[in-house]
């Protein structure tokens, strides 16, 4: 007997799927119920996650069996701290920007709504879908299912972002095809897809260049999802011509999502014994000191404000592949493993949807998509203006912000790996920061003035509404409250538990 | 010669399914025309199919589907599952051939061309660098 | 008997007008018989959605949507898919949350475990059809509507 | 134009390497004994008196120390292959409702002074059990409808997901537009 706990793994993915199904279908009647529908689901998705994640937390992991059948003969779902970590992130900032599409939705494709949130729903399905399964093909079909939905999302508003979504789609599915290549040579080599089985069936094929081969088309085909720096060339576009929220999602989530599918494979699949004397984590972490420096250069040269946030995504990414790259010589807790990685994912998830929540403010109420056009709007728009400052001094990482709280951890783990070129990189990383966000800070409180004799305008306030402040407040105040919760230590044994399952720290 | 025969010859299918998937690949980067990007996705996608496929044949089987008469006469069953797979895959590609005409179509209407260097130039005359 | 269009052509209608029929008749064959032989539900709603495209060729888009109309296609697209993750949930129904997602052993339709398994399986099938028939079907009516006006879209 | 034919060669030529590099590896077509369709090694012990042992369905203490240690799960009952000059097979116990609490999992074998374990591919049930345990005879469809059934959900909502998308890419006209 199975007790209702063990079946929410599935029923996260089973009902927005049912739930995507419903809108297309309510979508038919009226369409206005799309939004609630689409909203209501995820609520009772992100509640049953936090089950999973206590459940998971107390009782240890949840294995679950599709259709009966016991592994390696059937399809498992295996959920354990890292993945319940993840779905609480993820399903958190799926309802936050389901919030805010209500009425941005409405503004931007007032014609497409049903189908907007159907595909939003079938996105949120697959994301769950990677996070909750413990088996490698069925990875590989989820993140079809998210990335098509990506596509169209990004494609919804027309116009550049056809051509933007196209070279997503284009770099996506090489990378799924090199996934699926992947997956084709460790069947080849041991005849097996469920990850744990595949994980005991590995050992005596570490040599096996087949094995190599597969190790190298899964990271180089989730690189490309990841946007990781020398790959990157679709994200600046698809991320500033998304609709906002789409562009928070895909920051926020989606590419960290990618990040996570690799992490799976890398230490669920081929686990810490494999990579012993291979560098392969050494390239990673120089490969991201190199986008971290990329992106950060390259988002000060931008003009338009989507734009330069997306190259600021690109930066970021590297920060977590960075803390990925130090994770199996870094063990001393609380810094050590993967600890620093997951922090900056949920940290990431709320500087980065809030900044893009913030632009997309900016773009309901005044259409303004370049930097210069936001002269005097921090007065016309004082309370998200606020959160744009708080978000943007997160992320340049002043302290009791998330940002400096992730930016300490990468640091302590360089130092420990005496990594000094890295600490250099974090340090000029964040100067860059604060160069691109004051400069947008500063235009957004410079007294606008008219006319040759230089009267200072009044300006009117013109708030957007609050179902699109909403999400924004509470996104900025959990950069900070969420700083506060990490430097005190409170979540840290949920990677612990993590670090140990993966034998990253300690038991080696 | 019996080198090549154990190394090579053997493993024909695999040499076959990567000269597609390569020059799959090849028409992918370098093809200007988007159609012509999408028919190489395409090719690339079915040497994998192929590969997969071939992982799971047996010398002397017979279909997959269980029958007392071809059991007696001892033929062995080829491995169902790379079609289990493949029947996913090639749906997945399907799907994702799909949205990609959409897109050319909607760039179509758009910009009047499907060649990927006219539509970068049509949106630098609009004051937008893409890449 | 004289066309309005002059691009229709009454050989080609005619040949289209006995064959459709069969195509149908063979693609509802494939899915039914996808447990016994060669066969299933996406290669049989692949055919069956065909069998409209070949409406289409022979005669032209507004009769084919005349057949298919877009509210039909809308609900078996949805349909299809309500089937199958409706018969996985049902099995957790019926066995209280013993059984798993898809176990359809458990769902009731005759007294033998194994003949449920495979009465699920045909169920599943025919969902699978229904909705690659119509996501077919729409696929195609969508990419083949002649639209000459640009894109009125915001800038971006 | 010839910049980008240059860099498109020197991809393909990466990438096709890479593939000559793994060449060795790939099973060669058709093998029957190849680890997608019967069995992967796990690893090879000393056999002196192991045959014994196994014939009186014990399994060597090495044998069973190794496989803890690797976290195989243990085998409940061994059995001897009839007709064959010492080859094994080993059971484990698993919990599906309704169906045999055993199932076919080590293969055994003597070679010369070594015994060697391999593991059976998952699809060796599926071809030997799958028309008794489903009551469908075609192998890909229980293979895509039940085994793997979940894969296949997932499919269907993929081709859904691309007519969503394409509706709202293209359509103009209609209550979903």
């Amino acid at each position: 007997m199975l007790s209702p706990v063990e079946h929410f793994p599935l029923l996260v993915v089973v009902l927005s799927l049912f739930s995507a199904f419903s809108i297309f279908l309510a979508g038919w009647v009226n369409r206005r119920s799309c939004v609630f529908i689409s909203i209501g689901t995820l609520i009772v998705q992100f509640s049953m996650a936090i089950a999973i994640l206590h459940r998971v937390l107390t009782k240890g992991p949840i294995r679950y069996r599709l259709g009966g059948w016991v592994p390696p003969w059937g399809i498992e779902y295996v959920m354990d701290a890292f993945n319940g970590y993840i779905l609480v992130v993820l399903l958190f900032l799926a309802t936050v920007c389901a919030i805010y599409s209500k009425r941005n939705i409405e503004h931007e494709l007032p014609e497409k709504r049903a189908s907007f949130h159907t595909i939003y729903q079938l996105l949120i399905t697959g994301l769950c879908g990677i996070t909750v399964t413990g088996d490698i093909f069925n990875m590989y079909v989820f993140i079809e299912i998210t990335s098509l939905s990506a596509y169209a999302l990004i494609a919804s508003r027309g116009k550049i972002a056809l051509k933007a979504s196209f070279t997503y789609l284009v770099l996506g599915s090489i990378g799924a095809c090199f996934f699926l290549l992947g997956i084709g040579f460790l069947y080849a080599v041991t005849g097996s897809l469920n990850m744990e089985d595949l994980s005991l069936l590995l050992p005596p094929f570490y040599g096996s260049r087949a094995v190599r081969a597969a190790l190298v088309f899964f990271l180089v085909g989730l690189s490309i999802k990841m946007a990781l720096f020398p790959l990157h060339t679709w994200l600046p576009d698809a991320h500033a011509f998304a609709p906002s929220e789409v562009s928070a999602m895909l920051s926020g989530i989606i590419i960290e999502v990618s990040t996570y599918a690799f992490l799976r494979v890398a230490f669920s699949v081929f686990t810490v014994d494999f990579f012993k004397g291979l560098p392969v984590f050494e390239i990673v972490s120089w490969v991201s000191a190199g986008a971290i420096l990329f992106g950060s250069i390259w988002a000060m040269a931008q003009t338009n404000l989507k734009r330069m946030l997306a190259y600021s995504s690109v930066a970021n990414m590297g920060y977590i592949m960075l803390a990925v790259g130090l994770a199996t010589t870094a063990t001393r807790p609380p810094w050590g493993g993967l600890t620093p990685a997951a922090m900056h994912i949920l940290n990431h998830a709320l500087m980065k949807g809030c900044l893009f929540l913030i632009a997309g403010a900016y773009i309901y109420k005044g259409n303004l998509w370049e930097i210069r056009d936001l002269q005097g709007w921090g007065r016309r728009m004082p309370y998200t203006s606020a959160a744009f400052v708080i978000a943007a001094l997160s992320m340049i990482g002043v302290p009791p912000s998330v940002g400096f709280v992730s930016k300490l951890y990468i640091i302590l783990a360089s130092l420990e790996t005496k990594q000094f070129v890295f600490v250099g990189v974090l340090l000029l990383s964040s100067l860059l920061n604060l160069i691109y966000f004051w400069r947008v800070i500063e235009l957004l409180y410079m007294k606008v003035h008219e006319g040759e004799h230089g009267h200072v305008v009044a300006v009117p306030r013109e708030e957007v509404p609050w179902s699109m402040l909403l999400p924004i407040l509470i996104l900025s105040s959990l950069c900070i409250l969420v700083g506060l919760l990490w430097l005190t230590k409170i979540p840290i044994p949920i990677l612990d538990e993590v670090n140990a399952m993966f034998r990253l720290t300690g038991g080696r | 010669m019996e080198w090549f025969v154990a190394k090579v010859f053997a493993k024909y299918n695999y040499w076959i399914s990567i000269l597609i998937m390569l020059i799959g690949f090849y028409a992918i980067i370098a093809k200007e025309n988007l159609i012509k990007k999408i028919i190489g996705l395409n090719i690339f996608q079915t040497a994998i199919f192929l590969f997969f496929i071939s992982l799971g044949a047996v010398k002397g089987g017979t279909a997959p589907i269980v029958s007392e008469e071809m059991v007696k006469k001892g033929y062995p069953y080829v491995n169902p599952l790379p079609h289990v797979l493949i029947l996913t895959a090639i749906v997945v590609s399907v799907a994702t051939t799909a949205v990609a005409l959409s897109l050319i179509i909607r760039m179509y209407r758009q910009y009047g061309t499907i060649e990927e260097g006219e539509i970068i130039e049509k949106l630098k005359e609009e004051g937008i660098e893409v890449k | 008997m004289t066309h309005p269009n002059p691009d229709r052509n009454i050989i080609v209608e005619t040949v289209c007008r006995v064959m459709i029929p069969f195509v149908q008749l063979f693609a509802l064959y494939v899915i039914i018989h996808g447990a016994g032989g060669p066969g299933g539900g996406f290669q049989g709603g692949v055919v069956l959605g065909s069998s409209f495209i070949l409406y289409i060729v022979a005669y032209d888009l507004k009769g084919g949507k005349g057949r298919l109309p877009e509210s039909s296609r809308t609900y078996f697209s949805a349909l299809g898919l309500y089937i199958y993750a409706g018969i996985g949930l049902l099995a957790m129904i019926f066995s209280r949350g013993a059984a798993q997602f898809l176990n359809y052993g458990f769902i009731p339709f005759t007294s033998h475990f194994t003949e449920n398994r495979a009465l699920g399986m045909d169920f599943v099938e025919i969902g699978i059809g229904i909705t690659v028939m119509a996501v077919t079907a729409s696929i195609f009516f969508d990419l083949a509507e002649k639209d000459e006006e640009p894109d009125t879209d915001p800038k971006g | 134009m010839t910049r980008l034919s240059f860099f498109s060669i020197l991809l393909t030529a990466v990438l096709g390497v890479l593939f000559i590099y793994v060449a060795e590896d790939i099973p060669a077509l058709g093998d029957p004994d190849s680890p997608p369709i019967k069995y992967t090694f796990l690893f090879s012990v000393d056999a002196d008196g192991a045959e014994k042992e196994l014939d009186q369905g014990v399994l060597p203490s090495r044998v069973r120390e190794t496989l803890q240690k690797r976290r195989f799960p243990p085998s409940s009952r061994i059995e001897r292959i009839p007709n064959t000059k010492g080859e094994w097979v080993g059971y484990i116990e698993k919990e599906e409702p309704r169906y045999p609490k055993e199932e076919k999992y080590y293969h055994l074998r003597l070679e010369g002074k070594k015994l060697t374990v391999f593991r059976y591919a998952f699809v060796v049930r599926w071809i030997e059990k799958g028309l008794e345990e489903t009551a469908v005879p075609n192998m890909v469809t229980y293979g895509l409808a039940d085994y793997r059934g979940y894969d296949t959900l997932g499919e269907t909502t993929v081709i859904f997901t691309a007519g969503v998308s394409v509706i709202l890419l293209l359509r103009r006209r209609g209550r979903l537009s």
